[in-house]
């Protein structure tokens, strides 16, 4: 489209006007109608950060109890629900709600250069039945209907026969509740990339940020139903007396887990790779250069993608499959290794090649080097068939996937945190407070899982509430469980931290890391609005590359929520979307559909009942309201 | 590879008789020297990558306060930086390469055995939270069902077929071999061949309920001669006992809960649910590995089970003292 | 935010009446009544002599699911099966419909399965401990759908050949109480 | 930031503001949804193979549902994809008249497949309860039930919209995406008929 020639920008009263326009509602209700991506971003993350504390407090509480030979700090019961729920919160509840749709909803438009997500609506609906979702896993824990039969809950252990009761139950709905608003968000996500880039942000130049986002949206879509489906399935088996998992009535037990790890599998890389968003993003800000190998990371994610959903198998290595299928997925488990082995050259590359500065998310990602690389190479011994057949469901396995989640998850995450947090809340973290924070963190971490290696290998099986003395195990479970102290202790250094600097911080500005993405082109904390002037984008590193008058979009209305819609490939504008604005409705619906999800397990009947309170508040979430659709209807222009 | 195991060793705390090093069968030693091969060539590609990492790091380092300016482009760096990453990238390909045939080998040679003609066969059931053990015969009064504690003949190849009565438990004998897990509505050959005669015990390794934590078992490998011998013996039916306080043990067996679940062949006892006790005096050790087999343990587990462990099927049996004394004299005569 | 978390558990806080008891699980009962265990009986059948005086019904056996699917289990492992079938009747009377010869109270199902009834029901007394006893008498009144839905066991892992009894319609119980009444 | 520097501006305020289309991102939003709920029918198609291959007889020990009814309405569905597509044509023209009529008739052959298909559950000839095969079987029709449902409140809805006021371009869009998401459920509809009739008979 044609530039103007340069004129003097952004008229006098714009910005007032803007900010009456997209203000998000205030008071009590306001709150809950409020379809903002800041707004709903931070409450993903603020939300997932509680969950993640929870899940920490379950898991000091299991290390105590194995932190000596037959110790009875909890009976078998509780031990059973504590660790399933551990798992069940860090998987469903934490890691992907804050890798993914957290950072994700925050930080994908910032990035596009939009001032809002797409189907903003349905972003918010995901976040409160996300919320649901926990509740009901929590709140089920505490009236002692916790889950006890592993995150996984394999059959036919958490079949009718063998979990009676309503625990496996609340965990199976909140799968539905968690997995629904992970879809909802991934296509929110990958519309927003799509479609709402700024002018000029080709899919070359797209941030790579932005390529895994895209990723990892599609692997949910993938992904997620096969965890909807066999959760389903198991619902029903439990309920409605079907027999998809009865042995004895041609059902198959492994069914199940083929269905489980076809989730499972993808589910580590959707919550891996947001993790390498970060550090691609962070390490190409503090080494001062262009992250070198452009096209190989992004071709690299996208593989890590695909090839993610080829290698579920080797979850199942033990359930005596036969040898040539063993190898094949040994094969694809053992390829997954090259994409990432290429981010981690092209990482090296660029720090070699910049001016390293140690700031402390940088202090974050030099953890995730050194930690993720072991959990990545004990990964190569368990993908090997043989070795996998010893340590298989033992505490290696154990070490090896919290070196992998923590060391590919939570280590970036509190890097992208150290990060992003001056822009949300507009004040810098306290430096100080950020490194003994990552000290106590980082070696507390190491002391609880390096010995689990150790523990593996001597034969101590996983789940286990409590082990025979005979078996050697104390020592290493002792010095196991102190290192807890020092990483809860780092992560009460960070929260404090965090409030201190919300406080009293030095102000943040702008671009405080003279980073290149847009999402440092707006004050921060962002207006409703996000830009006051859309930008128009020059190079992958947009600010980097800007050119000294640089065009800006102009002709957006003011007075109406209006956003720019460009074409998905060469990111050339082609209409104008009106963002729907705030309503209560996603808000109402998620209560309606929770309600029918809870019912559902007392009553198979709810989901047929439930239907019709459904579909009417889903249609009067899309019914056309106020006097906007009249005005639309005067104003719009049609393209045919 | 040879002097690398006591190194490691030396890291470690001592296994005791339950770890997948110092592998008393074939399969094991096999899968044990692949782990240490892939081991050290982790370590070495751990050592470079974080070495290079914190030689990048320090390279240029710079303590500015405020950000630096942003490196210009540079054509030719990036051509050098492409070589090194191409070249780094075909080292890790075939690097890759060689652990997946290495693996692949390693593989088939521990499941070479299941070539092997005439092996001891061995039907292994899952119950929660139990291992039942059947030497199965064509003759059925040759037939021995025992529990928990296999013995095998050392040298020879024994297969095992797994099931399971219940839920998913695995079977993990980490000195002889990996773990295979009991699938309901499956069954699987499991093979090994034990080379060092000696007791070797296994534990559930698949999470399979309340007791997961006290399912162990025992491979308890021996002579030929001795298992032929102790084949003999367990195929005999329980002898009726001489000494008075025994005969009335065993009417405080057969009269009380003890009738419910057990059998004891050669008596009205012919309850399945539980353990054979046929030849209990025999074992070692009782509830799955998880008591000595002495009065006292016994005395304790036949009282209060549940306190020992939390949810196992077998009930509490207040029994009055001299008829529990009367019941393990009797149980101790099952040789 | 703290204001919607309040408002959320409001809205979730339904759950919380429908708990608790359903999944207690109980593995160290009360020891039984020493007296009651400690007589050695010589023979398993002896119908109606020295007749049990029923205790109060312990509740929490009704209303546990893990109670029930205890008592599912034992009901097929001390051979129940053997005449009442899968609740379908056979030596013994059909357990999953309506008719109640010794009554429909836990109580009276108790004293059945402990003292044994006329024409062939044995009693186990001594053989099965109470808490046992109870389990199996809240599985057997759940196969006439006299329990909650939420705490009856659903389909087991079995070969299918009997309806769920969490799908069982409720029964009103028929038949008179009391060891007098002969069945047919 | 320096506000009032002199700087080129893109302009676009003479773009569109109601496209058709894959232009659309409601477009978009609905390709994604059909890849989520394809996703469910495919996992549960290839469950309907696994669990044949775990039994020898198959259907096991009950006859194959009753053809008619399933063909029928799979002859309808197919059917009904051309007044769907037929509206999608008119929508872009804005002719009220003919979105209704349109809307109207994807409407009644709605109705009827439902009743059909209530038809259909009757003569299943196996419960969901007796075996793992009636369970997918019923599984996978129940499903594509729920979407057919789905589908026809939606259309309902549509059509009623367009006798609101409120009529507006962006719901001429929406109708024209409906129809998009019709084809669907027609798609996924004769895929399930293969199966569960079809393949019973035919392998």
């Amino acid at each position: 489209m044609a530039v103007s020639e340069p004129i003097a920008v952004a008229p006098v009263g714009a910005a007032e006007r803007l900010e009456q326009t997209w203000r998000q509602p205030p008071g009590f209700w306001g709150w809950f109608k409020n379809t903002h991506h800041t707004a709903i971003g931070v409450r993903f993350m603020v939300t997932s950060f509680i969950f993640l504390i929870l899940g920490g407090i379950l898991a000091a509480l299991m290390r105590f109890q194995l932190s000596r030979p037959e110790n009875n700090l909890m009976g078998p019961d509780f031990y059973n629900q504590t660790f399933s729920m551990h798992g069940s919160t860090m998987i469903f509840l934490f890691a992907v709600p804050m890798m993914f749709q957290g950072f994700g909803v925050y930080v994908v438009p910032l990035m596009c250069g939009a001032r809002n997500i797409a189907f903003p609506r349905l972003n918010a609906f995901s976040f409160y039945i996300y919320v649901g979702g926990g509740l009901l896993l929590w709140i089920g824990y505490l009236l002692n209907t916790g889950v006890d039969t592993g995150w996984f809950s394999y059959v036919t252990l958490s079949g009718p026969q063998f979990s009676p009761g309503k625990r496996v139950d609340f965990w199976a709905q909140m799968i539905t509740f968690t997995e629904v608003s992970a879809l909802g968000v991934a296509i929110c996500i990958a519309t927003t990339i799509l479609r709402h880039r700024a002018p000029g942000m080709t899919l070359n130049r797209m941030p790579i940020l932005l390529w895994e986002k895209l990723t990892i949206s599609m692997a949910v879509i993938f992904a997620m139903p096969a965890v909807m489906v066999v959760s389903s399935m198991l619902l029903m088996d439990r309920t409605v007396g079907t027999h998809f998992f009865n042995p004895a009535e041609g059902g198959d037990v492994l069914l199940y887990q083929h269905l489980f790890w076809f989730f499972g599998h993808p589910e580590v890389y959707i919550i891996f790779l947001p993790g390498t968003a970060i550090v691609s993003t962070t390490v190409a800000v503090f080494a001062r250069r262009h992250i070198f190998g452009y096209v190989p990371i992004v071709v690299s994610v996208v593989a890590t993608g695909f090839l993610g959903f080829s290698v579920w198998v080797h979850h199942m290595f033990a359930t005596g499959i036969p040898q040539i299928s063993e190898s094949f997925f040994t094969a694809a488990s053992l390829m997954i290794v090259v994409p990432t082995a290429v981010q981690f050259y092209c990482w090296v590359t660029t720090i070699w090649r910049g001016k390293l500065q140690m700031k402390l998310p940088m202090l974050w990602i030099y953890g995730f080097f050194f930690v993720f690389l072991i959990g990545g190479l004990s990964g190569v011994m368990l993908a090997s068939v043989p070795v996998d057949w010893q340590v298989h469901d033992t505490f290696f396995v154990v070490a090896h996937f919290h070196y992998v989640l923590i060391g590919g998850a939570l280590f970036p995450m509190f890097a992208g945190l150290y990060f992003w947090i001056p822009k949300m809340m507009g004040r810098m973290m306290d430096d100080m407070l950020g490194k003994v924070h990552f000290w106590l963190f980082f070696v507390g971490f190491n002391l609880t899982f390096f010995t689990m290696h150790f523990l593996g290998l001597h034969g101590m099986p996983r789940r286990v509430y409590t082990y025979l003395p005979e078996m050697h195990w104390g020592t290493l479970n002792a010095l196991s469980t102190s290192g807890v102290a020092l990483m809860s202790l780092g992560v009460i250094v960070f929260i404090v931290n965090f409030f201190q600097s919300r406080a009293s911080g030095e102000l943040a500005g702008d671009n405080p890391w003279a980073a290149g993405s847009l999402d440092w082109a707006t004050p921060s904390p962002p207006p409703s609005y996000n830009f006051l002037e859309p930008p128009t984008v020059n190079g992958r590193e947009a600010l980097w590359e800007a050119l000294p008058n640089q065009p800006i979009v102009g002709g957006l209305r003011d007075d109406v929520r209006e956003v720019l819609i460009t074409h998905s490939l060469d990111a050339e504008p082609e209409y104008k979307e009106e963002d729907p604005g705030p309503s209560i409705w996603p808000f109402i619906t998620s209560i309606v559909v929770g309600i029918v999800f809870v019912e559902s397990i007392f009553t198979p009947w709810a989901i047929a009942w439930g239907a019709a309170p459904v579909g009417a508040a889903l249609i009067a979430w899309m019914w056309p309201k106020g006097s906007r659709p009249l005005r639309r209807r005067v104003e719009e222009k049609w393209s045919v | 590879m040879i002097g690398v195991g006591p190194i490691a060793a030396a890291l470690l705390i001592d296994p005791g008789a339950h770890s997948m090093f110092g592998g008393a069968s074939t399969q094991a030693s096999h899968i044990e020297w692949l782990y240490w091969l892939i081991f050290w060539i982790c370590f070495v590609v751990y050592v470079l990558v974080i070495a290079a990492f914190t030689r990048a790091g320090a390279r240029n380092y710079r303590g500015d306060p405020g950000m630096l300016p942003v490196l210009p482009k540079d054509e030719a760096g990036d051509r050098r930086a492409g070589w090194f990453v191409g070249t780094a990238v075909v080292v890790t390909i075939l690097t890759l390469f060689f652990v997946l045939v290495e693996t692949v080998i390693t593989g088939k040679k521990v499941e070479s055995a299941t070539t092997s003609k005439n092996p001891v066969t061995i039907n292994v059931i899952g119950h929660q939270w139990w291992w039942e053990v059947i030497y199965p015969n064509p003759q059925a009064d040759q037939t021995v069902t025992t529990a928990n504690e296999i013995h095998v003949p050392v040298g020879k190849p024994v297969v095992i077929l797994t099931n399971s009565a219940d839920v998913i438990h695995s079977f993990w004998p980490p000195n002889i071999n990996g773990k295979r897990d009991l699938l309901p509505g499956y069954s699987s050959a499991f093979w090994f061949q034990v080379d060092k005669p000696g007791i070797y015990r296994g534990q559930c390794a698949e999470f399979c309920g309340l007791q997961h934590a006290h399912m162990g078992f025992s491979i308890i490998a021996e002579s030929p001669e001795q298992f032929a011998q102790w084949q003999q013996n367990q195929v005999k039916p329980a002898g009726d006992p001489t000494d008075p306080e025994a005969q009335r043990g065993k009417q405080v067996f057969l009269t009380h809960a003890c009738i419910m679940c057990h059998t004891v062949r050669g008596t009205d006892a012919g309850s399945r649910f539980g353990p054979d006790l046929t030849h209990l005096a025999s074992r070692q050790m009782i509830a799955a590995e998880t008591l000595p087999n002495t009065r006292g343990a016994v005395a304790g587990w036949i009282v209060d089970p549940q306190r020992i462990k939390p949810g196992t099927q077998m009930s509490p049996n207040p029994l009055a003292p001299d008829d529990l004394q009367a019941v393990i004299t009797y149980l101790q005569t099952l040789q | 935010m703290s204001r919607c978390y309040q408002f959320a558990v409001l809205a979730t806080v339904a759950l919380s009446l429908s708990a608790c008891k359903r999944e207690t699980r109980e593995f160290r009962p009360v020891p039984p009544a020493q007296n009651v265990l400690n007589t050695v009986q010589v023979s398993g059948l002896n119908p109606g002599a020295n007749p049990v005086v029923p205790p109060p019904a312990p509740s929490v056996y009704q209303e546990s699911a893990y109670a029930v699917s205890q008592g599912q289990t034992l009901y097929n492992q001390y051979n129940c099966v053997g005449c009442h079938a899968n609740g379908g009747g056979g030596i013994g009377p059909p357990l999953m419909d309506n008719n109640w010869i010794y009554g429909s109270e836990p109580a009276n199902v108790f004293a059945t399965i402990m003292q044994g009834r006329p024409n062939g029901m044995p009693s186990f007394r001594n053989r099965i401990p109470e808490y046992q006893a109870w389990e199996i008498v809240a599985y057997v009144r759940s196969l006439s759908g006299l329990l909650p839905k939420d705490v009856a066991p659903a389909r087991s892992d079995t070969m299918n050949i009997k309806p769920a009894p969490e799908s069982m319609p409720r029964q009103t119980p028929t038949g008179i109480t009391g060891a007098t009444e002969q069945s047919k | 930031m320096e506000r009032l520097r002199q700087r080129p501006v893109l302009d676009v305020s003479g773009l569109p503001t109601v496209v058709f289309g894959p232009a659309n991102i409601i477009w978009l939003g609905n390709l994604f949804y059909m890849l989520i709920e394809g996703t469910m029918f495919a996992l549960l198609i290839a469950s309907y193979f696994y669990l044949r291959t775990r039994v020898d007889e198959w259907p096991p020990g009950v006859h194959p549902p009753y053809l008619w009814f399933g063909v029928i309405n799979g002859i309808l569905l197919i059917i009904s994809f051309f007044p769907a597509w037929w509206v999608q044509r008119q929508a872009p023209t804005g002719d009220l008249s003919k979105v209704r009529l349109g809307l109207t008739v994807m409407v009644v052959f709605g109705v009827v497949c439902m009743v059909l298909r209530g038809y259909e559950f009757t003569a299943l000839n196996v419960g969901w309860n007796s075996n793992a095969y009636g369970s997918i079987v019923w599984t996978l029709i129940g499903l594509h039930t729920a979407h057919l449902i789905t589908e026809w409140v939606e259309t309902v809805a549509l059509l009623a919209v367009t006798f609101s006021p409120k009529m507006e371009g962006r719901k001429f869009a929406d109708i024209g995406v409906n129809s998009d998401y019709w084809y669907f459920v027609v798609i996924t509809a004769v895929l399930i008929d293969f199966v569960i009739y079809g393949t019973t008979r035919l392998l």
